[in-house]
This record gives structure tokens, C-alpha cells and sequence, in this order.
């Protein structure tokens, strides 16, 4: 276990430039829609890092601003990009083909829950009242040869969000590899979860509040 | 001559659309989305459709306005609830329209196997989810598959950037999405355009959507909305 | 029946020629290879019918001659063509998704045997030495809206070619709806045969030799 | 830097393919046929291959020229028999290599299903005739299909017009055929381009093949054989 304490956990900014340190070089990244899409500001010059928007393009740019604003050219989230030299468009059923024919290298997605088998839950709550829709998050769950979730740890009401089985409806199974959060990063999968590091918190602590047992 | 009409007005090029009919309607958001076709659905008055699309309108223009008419019965999408879908939001809360939500890829993948002759496919998306219930199930190589079936259109509507006289279509950046294979899966595919230029102007190694998927083109003055929305 | 009696058989020309006047205008047509190749040639000017080649494209032009030729452009007996205003290069997998979701309206193969039934045979005579080789064969047989077959009635030994039950391998079962020959035009599908025309030879002997029954 | 590299030489290109490997070779006849790495190939000497291709090579040269060299143990093709296939021709009839005759279409797609991660489909092809021999048969919406799996490949070598330092491939006319496809279906895809421009020389709505299918690529000179052949 590499276990790294800080003094506080990270924010959401720190632990985005935690990930975009453990992307390989030259790799083909989706980044999901909400926090992970900050991965992308942190990414070094010249690392060759490749970015996949669902919506029919490689190689997209940063946000848009001002006059660059195109309503023909935006990510996954609607938000208006830009193109990078070397971008390639194509239409939908060629986009998702590329996610499910597993060339991504890496694909960052939010959640609501992961369980330490790498079951990925992060469509749903499930309430009644929840209209239900999934977007892209079922193919992106399946698609890349490693699914990374970044997420807080604990919800507002302190409860695991890293947990031995999924309560929400399920949107993968088995499929995440990796979960960053602000008080540390969790390898999880069929051999169970794993805590590589830990931000603020003593890992006994931390293994105690999400009930992972210490090897 | 060719197959492919251009005609006049978005009006002409939405006639004959009969009441519940399926339609395949192109955006991923507002980008792509046929405002002017859509509009003159409205005006058409056709009834009791079926939409196949991403989302569920946006704002209150394009798809939304459609939805605010009233004359939608059934939305198959990926992602009805967004920011602005407060139109779609208010319909399906008020239970006055069905939802069937398919997961993005298969959306795309369905409309291909349509337009490709496919019969069903084994797609590894939504296994152990909600979505597979009803689904049948296999192993194949070790790995689990749900069998899922094309979705056909008897119209397509769809925004293009550009058609040549005998209907190749090219478009712009994001906003292909899903043009291109609701062009394939419709019985008639109707496109807006921003231009049509003469046979032969169009780069033949460079069109996205050959002329034989495409019935009726009308050009329309661009018109850009706001982007805006969650996702 | 309409019955247009000549003194000769028709030359596979004059047959083309035939062929090319019954598809309608506007039409989407892949020509098989060898003999249906020479209906191009027919096509009234400003006929607007847009030809198919299996390997990747719309909008063929003619044969390439001389400075024309292009070992990048050719056609599916990888005779090198030309292109016309208009044309779309695509890959393979589109190519036959085009063909198999049935896009083409006509499409016009040669035969070794047709059945009255529809069935095709043109792919194999599956003798022992036969080295089987199918190409697009299946494909386009299932492939078009209308798939019309241009052959000689008659084998060089005088046996006929449109057949109460295909003795060769099939290469698509019910999926040709008219045959043309040099002594005649019919109809084949599942309410069997029909002749539409002769030429240089009677209709009753026609039926005769070829075991249709008149109605 | 991208993760597609250019090497110096076709010797390079293909460097490490094992004995025993499934090589997808693109080409429809001679038209996309990548000579160079072929030639490469033979040269590095990996034997037991699995070929799959369009043809079974033609004349003396390509895919004919691996072929006389005795590297192939089996091809996956639609079409071997042609006017001057005869290296294939002979080979077959001595019993020396095995043979799968695979409908083009099913070829194409099912290397495209290989790509997409599809576990396999339904498909209308071959149904009924003796193609369709141990091939599990569905009935779906009245029409009768065939179970078609994917065919994966180990290495694809392929030939294109042009590459751009990223790897993003455009190609030329009808040489395009099973290029794109077989790009997506291997594991590693070889590339031999006429030129390599650097990334954003090319068209983003243009690039028919992006970065993330190709592995490898090298830059040989234009060689053009006559086009023969039956079919």
C-alpha cells in the first residue's frame, strides 16, 4: 500500500491533477461529464494525452470562449470546445463503436456509488420521482480499457460512496478499475477494493468508516 | 435529376407526414437539432408520433416545441432530463407522454442495424443494469451479451451543413452526430440545409451521407441557439 | 402477357439495351459483373440513374480509358472506371450495409440458373474442382429492392437456365423478381413464372422448353 | 507525440509479427493492396499466418507473393478465384492451404463488429444456400438470418493515401475499400501511406480512419501495378 497523507483532503481541482498525473502518456481519454472534465486543465504539455467526446469527435480542445464559441462544436455536456490539430469528427454510431470496440485507454467518469468489485453506479437514484436517463454513461461504463471514478468520498450526510455492494441502480458491472476521491484512491475489482493512497484521514480510519478490511 | 428533391419551403419538405407515424430527429442537443423542419411539423400538424432522438428538447425551441404541442406520444432517448428540458420534464411528470430510455450507444447502434439490414445484435452495453430487463441474454467468449433490435423510421429529419444537387450531404464538427445513421434508418429522410451546392462541388472522398439515403433537402437561413443545458 | 415477337434472338447488346429502358429514372442500380456491365452503356442521358460499386462508391462513371486510368478507381471486376459529378467514396462495411438494408433499388446479375420461384444460382456450379468464390454474389442477392438477372436462356448444350428448381448451389433463395434472356423476359417470385416478352421464338414453344405452364 | 508511430522502414513496420498470427490485408485487388508491408513481411518471415483479405492474391505480386512464399496456412477471403490468382490456384488444388469463403459483406461486417465490440449478429446474407451450413438460424420479423461472429484480427496491414502525425489516415477513391475497417478489428493496425503531413493539415470532417486505429505507419513511394483480373 503506497499511502501519501496530506494534511486535508483535496479538492476536487488537486484531485483532478492527482489523475491527469496517472494517465499515460499518448492514451485516448473520455473524461465524463461534471468534475472530471477538469482532468483536461492538468494534463502536461506535450503529453500526447488524446480526448474523446462522445458526441463524434478525437482530439477536442479546450472550452470555448468568446468569438470561438461555435454551437456546431461542444463536448458530451453541451459545453462549447474547441478543436485541436489533428482532430477527427464522425457521427454517433462510429463514436460509441470506438467506445464499445474497447480503444479508449482510460475513461473518467462521476458517481453515486462503487462497490469494491467495481460494480459502477451513476445514473440513477432510483427515486420515483427521478426521471430516468442514461445518456452515454452504460456504453462509456463498458467501454474503455480502464473505467477511473472520481468522486468525494462521502456524501453530505457522511455516508460511503465506496461501498461492498451498490445500492442504486447499477450503470456497469465490474467495470471500474480505480476510484479517486478526495481522501484517497481505491483500486477495486474482482479481487476486491484495495487503498493506494489517502489524503487527510489515517487509513485504518478509513477502512473503518467504509468498511474495507486492512490486508 | 436524381431522387433526392430539393424543395422549396421546410413546409413542403415535412408534407404527407402521417399522424403516428416514428420519427427520427437529429441533434445531440440544440447542435444538429432541424429547427426548421421541426417548425413545420408543428404547422403540419401531424399527431400520436413516435420520436427517436437524444434528448427530449431543449429550451423551448426545436424538439421542446414540438413537445409542447402536443403531438408526441412516445420519446425513445438516451438523456430526457436536462437543465432546460423543463418542457419534456412537465409532460412526463403529468404522465401525457411515454419515455423509453436506450442508452446512447445502442440508440446509435440500433438505428445503424436498420439502415445496415441487421436483424438484432449482441451488445455488451447495460448488462446487470435496469436497462437489460426484458432482454434476452448470452455468452459469447466468455462475455455477456443482451440481443438488442434495429429501430426503424418512416421519416427522418435531420440538419445537414451542405447538400449538392443530387443530395450528398456534408456537415459541421459535433453537430453530425446523429445525422449521418437516422439518415440510413428512415424510409424518407428530409434535411435542412444551410447551402446546396452543384453536383460535383463537394469533395467525393469527404461526403459523410451518400445522395441514395436522402428524399427531400430544403436550405434554410442558419439559425443558432444558445448552448445551454447540463448535458 | 405482352408478347413482342421478333425474328431473332437478342444480342446481349440489344438485351442491355432492353434492361436499361425498364429501370426507371432516379434509380440506385449496382451492375453485376460481366454482361450487366454493358447496360451502363444504354442509360438514356439525363436518365439520372446513380450506379453502385460494391467496393465503395456512387456515382460511377464509364470504363477509364488511357490517361483516365486510376489503379485507386475501379469497379467491382476491377475494371478501372471513372467517376461522375456527384460521386461518394465509402468503406467496405458501408459499402454493403448500402446493399444489405436495401437501398438499391435494381440491382442486375448473370445466372448459371434461376428458379420460377425466384431462387438464384450464380456463384458456384459446385463441381469437385470448382473452387468455390463467392464475392458480393449473396449480398447483392439480397440486397436490392428489385434484383433482375441478364442471361442467355439457353446453356450451349440447349438446356435452360430458368428452371422449376435450381440444381446448382443457391446464392440467395425467392430474391429475383424478373429475368432477361435473348430468347425472352419473365417474371419469377413466389407466384412463379410468367413470361412478359419473347423474341425469335413463339411463346408456346418457349413454355414448351422450358416446362412453364401457360396460363 | 501520439501514440501511432512513424517508422523509417516497412521492415520496421512490421516487426514482432508472430508465427501463427490472424494478419488482416487490405486491398480489393491490387487497389489498397499494401505491397510494401506485404514485402516487408515476407522478408521478416513469421509463417502459419491467417490471412484475411478480399482476395487470395493476385498475379505474382502482394498478397500472391506471401502466398508463394508458403508463410499462409489458411485464408479468409470472398472472392479467391480469379483470372490470375493462379499462385492461390495452385496452392488450393494441391491441398497446401485451407480456405474459408466468406460473402464480402459478411467479410466487412463482421470485421466491423469485430471493431465495435458487438458479440455478433443477425444477418440476412447467405441464408439458404450451402454458406449457411452450421450457422445458427433466427427468425425476426418475418425474415429469416444467419448468426455471424466477429473476425478479429491479430495485425491489420493496410494501405492509405495519406497520414498525418497522429495517425489520422485519409485514403484514395476506391482503394479505401477494407481499409478503415480492418483498422478497427486488430489489434495492431500497420500502415503504408504515400505521404505523412503534419497533424491539422488534415480536413478533421475529411479523415476517414482517426488516430486511435492505427499503430504504426511508414511512408513508402507510389507503386502502381495494371489492374487485371477476372474479378
Amino acid at each position: 500500500m503506497t499511502t501519501a497523507y496530506t494534511d486535508h483532503r483535496l479538492s476536487m481541482d488537486e484531485l483532478a491533477a492527482v489523475i491527469a498525473r496517472d494517465i499515460p502518456a499518448g492514451s485516448f481519454v473520455n473524461l465524463g461529464i461534471g468534475q472530471p472534465t477538469k482532468i483536461a486543465d492538468h494534463l502536461p504539455a506535450g503529453s500526447g494525452v488524446v480526448l474523446h467526446t462522445e458526441n463524434g469527435m478525437l482530439n477536442m480542445g479546450p472550452k470555448a470562449e468568446g468569438d470561438a464559441i461555435d454551437p456546431d462544436l461542444t463536448n458530451a455536456g453541451k459545453v462549447p470546445v474547441t478543436e485541436l490539430p489533428g482532430a477527427a469528427y464522425f457521427h454517433h454510431a462510429d463514436s460509441f463503436a470506438m467506445m464499445r470496440g474497447g480503444h479508449l485507454d482510460v475513461c473518467v467518469l462521476g458517481a453515486y456509488q462503487v462497490a469494491f468489485n467495481g460494480d459502477l453506479a451513476n445514473w440513477t437514484t432510483g427515486k420515483p420521482d427521478d426521471i430516468p436517463a442514461v445518456g452515454g454513461a452504460m456504453d462509456l461504463a463498458i467501454g474503455a480499457k480502464d473505467v477511473y471514478v472520481m468522486m468525494t468520498l462521502f456524501t453530505r450526510t457522511g455516508e460511503p460512496k465506496l461501498v461492498p455492494r451498490c445500492t442504486y441502480p447499477l450503470t456497469g458491472v465490474g467495470c471500474v478499475s480505480r476510484v479517486y476521491t478526495d481522501h484517497g484512491v481505491f483500486d477495486v475489482g474482482p479481487d476486491g477494493v484495495r487503498i493506494r493512497e489517502t489524503y487527510g484521514i489515517d487509513a485504518g480510519e478509513l477502512a473503518h468508516r467504509c468498511g474495507i478490511t486492512l490486508p | 435529376m436524381s431522387r433526392a428533391k430539393i424543395v422549396e419551403s421546410a413546409d413542403a419538405a415535412v408534407a404527407g407526414i402521417e399522424d403516428g407515424s416514428t420519427v427520427l430527429v437529429g441533434g445531440f442537443g440544440l447542435a444538429g437539432m432541424p429547427f426548421d423542419l421541426i417548425d413545420a411539423l408543428i404547422r403540419q400538424g401531424a399527431k400520436d408520433l413516435t420520436i427517436v432522438s437524444n434528448n427530449a428538447g431543449n429550451g423551448d425551441v426545436g424538439l421542446a416545441a414540438l413537445l409542447a404541442a402536443g403531438r408526441v406520444r412516445k420519446v425513445l432517448c438516451s438523456f430526457p432530463r436536462q437543465a432546460d428540458s423543463w418542457v419534456f420534464d412537465d409532460l412526463y411528470r403529468a404522465g401525457k407522454i411515454e419515455l423509453e430510455v436506450v442508452p446512447q450507444g445502442n440508440l446509435a447502434e440500433r438505428m445503424r442495424a436498420a439502415g445496415a439490414g441487421i436483424g438484432a445484435f449482441y451488445c455488451p452495453t447495460a448488462v446487470g443494469t435496469p436497462l437489460a430487463e426484458g432482454k434476452e441474454v448470452r455468452e459469447i467468449d466468455g462475455r455477456t451479451y443482451l440481443l438488442e433490435y434495429p429501430i426503424k423510421g418512416d421519416y427522418a429529419l435531420i440538419g445537414a451543413h451542405a447538400a449538392d444537387t443530387l443530395g450528398n450531404l456534408v456537415y459541421r464538427k459535433t453537430a453530425r452526430n446523429f445525422g449521418p445513421v437516422m439518415a440510413t434508418a428512415a424510409t424518407t429522410t428530409i434535411v435542412q440545409v444551410e447551402q446546396v451546392v452543384e453536383a460535383g462541388e463537394l469533395d467525393p472522398e469527404a461526403v459523410v451521407t451518400p445522395s441514395i439515403y436522402v428524399d427531400r433537402i430544403v436550405q434554410v437561413t442558419a439559425r443558432h441557439y444558445t448552448v445551454q443545458g447540463a448535458r
